[in-house]
């Protein structure tokens, strides 16, 4: 993968002209460190109809106050995408209306993933004390006469004498360690500020010091409930840069294991969605036949949750004998189980009432924010990578690409049921004709990758899951770039939450499904 | 009146891990003389403790989906009496410390501890609450849960199985069992640790009127 | 005017939507229950031998093991869970010094059960267990030595 | 039929031969407090472990089964953990209104919960306007669940408190229809008249359509009345943690934690009383053999039966449906269960007029 890079002075006219020549989905934007080439950004963008994309790169070489045009108004999603690129290397975008921290704490020191950033433990102890929540948004804006941009400290975010509620780090429905911050009227919700980085673990930093076969056991644990698809995208993307041949078994294996895996995500969805609408049965119903999947996974992986199946050039183990037999039985049973989600919690007129044209998100509005997924077909947006990019079995499987216009919250539901039934369609072709062949083809132990860029994209659980490789041909990755599938999802809650009751925001945020690790990493 | 050795329903105590701490405590309990009317009535309340112990809905990574699975239909922890998981710190007994805890989170994680009503437990499941786990050399990552929060029981797995913490929340049956209630656990302590001010999280300025705000 | 809209239809459509539900569930009220009694079924429990556990080393009869003390394990652990003392023993026949093993220490609390040290090992001198039954009210207990 | 009169009566000569009248109705009174509360606490422990078993088989889970012999001590060790937990005291909560709120919430379930007809004799108010009486004294245990919420100076209970009292006065309004309805079938308010008069046949069949529909009202104004699924708003798990009562530890979540369970006891039991004919056994107006074979059947197993029946309608209900929003809630109240209340009334009074009941 070629990037081509602009100069700073005519950076934000190519993008417009990008924008307006149809780039319409901004993929990912990876924040770089070039240590003596300057600190810079890389801009993967799509065309959403045609599917083209092109990689686009821009650098500074001041490193005290680095600064870089924002494009947060041409792509609604490059406002996070932004603030994480600012938590990370210090580059001010200017023109962000919001440019705060995303993940760290205000009074952290130093920014943590340059190549010059000393993890000391005096620099950042851990504080025992929650830091008072910002009161302004900064903003850096170009006077015009000076070079440097200025912070300009504006809009208030929260007012004092509004009625100001934590919906916070530790409450039953966000799904993990997430913190809303609103301001009601009663049970309207005036303004919504979401806060994240309770769980920011440091992934990529981490990933800067291991070699390759050390870095894969992460990618489980960054959306544990798409942990194939994203350990897929890892040794997919490690094997095409090394052109490591990986046999048609294995393809088959992994397809069927990714599309396991998608079940049992989709089956918690519901199932969290159940709970949080206060219908617990709902949820262990849900729950029941994950077990079932959970089941066929250890015997073969060795793992319920978080499997360390797959690594470069192929599988761990073999399947085991019965692996065919259980799978079968198991779709037919789950084929006859799904009718009674329908008949208890999704047709059921309390929940319809409560979901039906609760938290539109529009067409537009989807591409823009970048929400792929079910969310993303839900609002009528076809960004399923298996269909746009095929890769291992997918192009050679017919299945539907289940889209509907509706974008509310029981159409996003209804998107994941039925794409429960897809995936079962393609495990069944799949299951009786896996071939024979090794289960791994032999690798040199010390795996390094050649000089270059390299990236892949895989189809995960609730989005599109990309992984960037920037390699100086050692054992350990220059810089590493996970595409979160959560990030696009909470810019787009950041919208839709404004206006809703408080019971309307705990909806929206189960229909969309975010995993918060997958956002912090 | 000596507190005898505590025993779990269908297992044998003798192939339960680490009984040398719990023997420990156990002596160091028996060490007062305590005449048989208290001694049967901390029984009785030990009794009641270990077979009810609400836990509080604290999740915040991987282990967070196997502690549902856990409550779900399969192994339902509801048979132990562990079933009512309160969300409100005040009416928890223990913190089922699933999943990493980094240094945003540790102040949070603490003011829940502080929040909770005696006598209040801590279990550690999962390599992350240990000992940081996966994540051990991160800046972010707090490296195990008991330097901020007393630890009662560790439960090792990445995530564990739903088995492995039954049995965890086992041991910590045991270990309610095995301690002096009357005149020991109930003791108010001094709250020194607890801060004199409340932490405020919105620090509120005094009255000054931003006109610019809608 | 559809039926849905109208008064009464609402109503109607209302019952009905509730009755389904209410069917399914009592219907799952008398269907057997599929909860697993843990402690009770200990002795017939089956947990997938490929379960990662707990790492352990395998004695055979007399005791000795197939670990030959070469450290591939450590090196290839991401989290250094795994420490090993040696000391240098000379060989009588060849008189060369030769590493043995002392000590085997292995932190269960720090593993993340990725398999690389298994993968890693020339010898395959160790391997994963699936006893899950290991948790410890010290941390301490949680650094167990492998090695007899 | 056991007339629990004449033991009532024996005790009470036998007290007045022995003490002067004013300790005698002392000691009476004090008997009957210990009776109530014990009876309360009883019923309360009962049904905190057929919750927990039926919510479990309706979710194909098992429920307690490892404390005592299928998990009966379960309940037992609940309280006995409640009864020693610490009660913290919040620095800057209301301390009287506080401490004050759970005690009016169990009072008020405590004073409907003896009004209700356990058997022939055994009860314990028994005025002339009885129903009447229950309504009012089951519409103060708004205000503690009100109090709780404000006083406890937290952002979570006030909304949640502020949610339990638009909810709970409105459904009082459809409660009162249906029981309204009744009182014309029936013609007295009396409790023991009320049940007395069903020994004949039950209300339901002998009200037919329109009991039947008053029925149907009250379980579902009752189920908003006691804040249980799907109108559990105001101690919603997953929208205000814990709701009203967030911030009450130890005993004084004890309190709300029995006080929830005994008003859905006593919406059962008033459900039974007014709807399913009390102690009165099932009784066939036609057939006199098996009538009496009916009353040999004890009054309050008939009652016990009756009420617990109903108490696993409320649960199967709670245990299947989705939380419903603030404003649906008070739309489903005045937009369809007053007009139809209303209305049922007049049919009811139209058939009682034109003698259309059985």
């Amino acid at each position: 993968m070629e990037v081509n890079f602009i100069d700073i002075k005519d950076f934000r006219e190519t993008m417009l002209a990008h924008r307006r020549k149809g780039m319409d989905f901004l993929r990912e934007l990876i924040g770089m460190d070039w240590q003596d080439d300057g600190l810079g950004a890389i801009y993967m963008l799509e065309n959403s109809s045609t599917h083209e994309n092109i990689e686009v790169a821009v650098r500074t070489l001041d490193r005290e106050r680095p600064q870089l045009p924002s494009v947060s108004d041409i792509w609604m999603v490059a406002e996070l995408y932004e603030r994480e690129v600012y938590d990370f290397y210090g580059i001010e975008f200017t023109g962000h209306h919001d440019l705060r921290r995303l993940y760290l704490r205000n009074d952290w020191v130093g920014f943590p993933l340059r190549k010059d950033y000393d993890a000391s433990e005096e620099l950042n102890p851990v504080r025992m004390e929650s830091e008072p929540v910002e009161e302004f948004q900064r903003e850096y804006d170009i006077q015009d006469d000076r070079e440097m941009a200025e912070i300009v400290e504006k809009l208030k975010i929260l007012h004092y004498d509004q009625y100001v509620v934590n919906i916070g780090p530790q409450h039953p429905a966000t799904h993990g360690v997430l913190h809303f911050h609103l301001s009601l009227e009663g049970e309207e919700v005036r303004k919504v500020d979401i806060r994240c980085g309770y769980i920011h673990r440091g992934i990529e930093k981490l990933c800067e010091s291991r070699t390759y076969p050390q870095i894969l056991p992460f990618t489980d644990r960054l959306d544990y409930l798409s942990a194939h698809q994203n350990r897929h995208a890892l040794c997919m993307c490690i094997e095409n840069a090394m052109e490591i041949g990986v046999s048609d078994r294995v393809q088959y294996i992994r397809t069927i294991m990714d599309e396991l895996q998608r079940i049992d995500s989709h089956l918690l969805m519901y199932s969290c969605m159940a709970m949080d609408m206060g219908a617990i049965t709902g949820f262990i119903y849900g729950f029941r036949e994950r077990e079932k999947i959970l089941d066929i996974m250890e015997e073969v992986t060795g793992g319920r949750l978080i499997q360390n199946y797959y690594v470069i050039g192929g599988v761990q183990a073999d399947i085991t004998p019965g692996f065919a037999k259980k799978v079968k039985e198991y779709c037919n049973d789950q084929k006859i189980r799904i009718k009674e989600y329908y008949d208890l919690f999704v047709n059921n007129v309390i929940f319809r009432n409560r979901s039906i044209g609760v938290g539109v998100l529009s067409r537009e509005d989807a591409i823009s924010f970048g929400a792929t997924g079910g969310t993303g077909r839900a609002s009528g947006w076809a960004c399923d990578v298996r269909k746009r990019h095929p890769y291992a079995m997918y192009g050679k499987v017919d299945f539907k690409e289940i889209v509907h216009t509706g974008g509310d919250c029981y159409t996003r539901l209804i998107v994941r049921l039925e794409e429960i039934l897809e995936s079962i369609g393609i495990i069944e072709q799949l299951i009786d004709n896996i071939p024979e062949g090794d289960y791994k083809t032999k690798t040199k132990p010390i795996i390094k990758l050649p000089e270059g860029r390299f990236s892949a994209s895989v189809e995960g659980s609730r989005g599109e899951f990309g992984v960037f490789i920037e390699s100086r041909g050692d054992k350990m990755p220059y810089r590493l770039k996970f595409r979160p599938t959560g990030l696009p999802l909470l810019a787009a809650a950041h919208k839709i939450m404004k206006g809703c009751k408080i019971a309307d925001l705990i909806t929206i945020g189960a229909s969309l499904d975010y995993v918060i690790p997958d956002i912090d990493r | 009146m000596e507190m005898k050795k505590p025993a779990i329903k269908s297992i044998p105590y003798e192939e339960f891990k680490d009984n040398e701490t719990l023997e420990s405590l156990l002596a160091e309990v028996n060490k007062e003389r305590t005449n048989v009317l208290i001694g049967n009535l901390d029984d009785l309340i030990n009794w009641g403790r270990s077979n009810s112990l609400w836990s509080l809905t604290f999740a915040t990574s991987c282990c967070g989906i196997e502690f549902m699975a856990v409550g779900a239909a399969r192994y339902d922890f509801a048979r132990f009496g562990f079933e009512v998981t309160r969300n409100s710190p005040r009416q928890a007994d223990l913190i089922m410390c699933a999943g990493t805890i980094t240094h945003k989170m540790a102040p949070v994680l603490k003011r829940l501890y502080d929040q909770m009503a005696e006598p209040k437990y801590v279990v550690a499941v999962g390599g992350c609450a240990i000992s940081g786990g996966p994540f051990k050399g991160s800046y972010h990552v707090l490296n195990g849960i008991d330097k901020i929060i007393p630890v009662d029981v560790y439960v090792p797995g990445c995530p564990p199985r739903p088995e492995a913490m039954l049995y965890g929340m086992m041991q910590l049956q045991r270990k309610v069992k095995a301690e002096k209630f009357l005149g020991g656990k109930n003791i108010h302590r001094k709250r020194s640790d607890a801060p004199k001010d409340p932490i405020i999280v919105t620090n509120v300025p005094a009255g000054d009127e931003n006109k610019n705000e809608k | 005017m559809k039926l849905r809209e109208t008064y009464i239809g609402k109503i109607l459509l209302t019952i009905k939507s509730l009755a389904t539900g209410l069917r399914v569930t009592l219907r799952e009220f008398f269907t057997r229950k599929i909860t697993e009694h843990y402690p009770e079924n200990r002795k017939t429990l089956h947990i997938a031998e490929r379960h990662r556990a707990m790492l352990c080393m395998p004695h055979d009869e007399e005791g000795n093991n197939k670990c030959i003390a070469c450290g591939l394990c450590s090196m290839a652990c991401p989290n250094g869970t795994i420490s090993i003392v040696t000391k240098s023993v000379t060989d009588e026949e060849t008189g060369k010094s030769k590493k043995v093993l002392v000590e085997y220490n292995y932190d269960l609390g720090a593993c993340m059960f990725c398999q690389l040290c298994v993968n890693a090992c020339p010898k395959g001198a160790i391997e994963f267990s699936n006893s899950f039954e290991n948790a410890v009210f010290d941390r301490s207990k949680l650094i167990i030595k492998l090695n007899k | 039929m056991i007339d629990f009169n004449s033991v009532t009566t024996a005790i009470d000569r036998f007290l007045n031969s022995v003490l002067p009248h004013q300790a005698a109705t002392l000691v009476e009174c004090l008997i009957i407090a210990v009776c109530a509360i014990v009876a309360y606490l009883t019923f309360a422990i009962v049904m905190i472990y057929m919750e927990r078993k039926v919510c479990a088989a309706f979710q194909c889970r098992v429920g307690p089964d490892r404390v005592g012999k299928w998990g009966l001590l379960q309940v037992f060790s609940d309280v006995f953990k409640m009864l020693t937990k610490e009660i913290i005291e919040l620095c800057s909560s209301d301390k009287i209104l506080y401490t004050l709120a759970p005690f009016l919430v169990i009072m008020s379930s405590i004073i409907t919960f003896s009004c209700l007809p356990f058997d022939n004799g055994l009860q314990v108010l028994d005025f002339n306007i009885g129903i009447f009486f229950i309504m009012a004294a089951s519409s103060f245990g708004i205000l503690g669940i009100l109090l709780g919420g404000w006083s406890s100076n937290n952002k979570f209970s006030m909304i949640g408190a502020m949610r339990s009292g638009g909810q709970m006065i409105s459904y009082e309004l459809s409660m009162g229809l249906s029981v309204l309805t009744l009182v014309v079938l029936s013609g007295t308010m009396q409790i023991s008249d009320l049940v007395e008069e069903q020994t004949k046949g039950w209300f339901i069949f002998r009200g037919h359509i329109p009991a039947f529909i008053a029925f149907i009202i009250y379980i579902i104004s009752g189920n908003a009345e006691t804040n249980r699924a799907p109108f559990d708003l105001p101690e919603a798990e997953s929208e205000l943690t814990a709701g009203f009562h967030t911030e009450y530890s130890g005993m004084g979540f004890g309190l709300f934690y029995v006080a929830e369970f005994m008003n859905m006891f006593i919406i059962a039991g008033i459900a039974t009383t007014i709807f399913l004919g009390g102690w009165a056994p099932f009784t066939i107006p036609g057939a006199d053999a098996f009538n009496s074979a009916m009353f040999m059947i004890p009054g309050f197993v008939w009652f016990l039966g009756k009420t617990f029946f109903v108490i696993w309608l409320l649960m199967w209900i709670r245990w299947t449906f989705p939380r419903l929003r603030i404003d649906q809630v008070l739309v489903l109240e005045w937009k369809y269960m007053v007009p139809i209340g209303l209305l049922n009334l007049l049919i009811m009074t139209i058939c009682v007029v034109m003698g259309w009941t059985f």
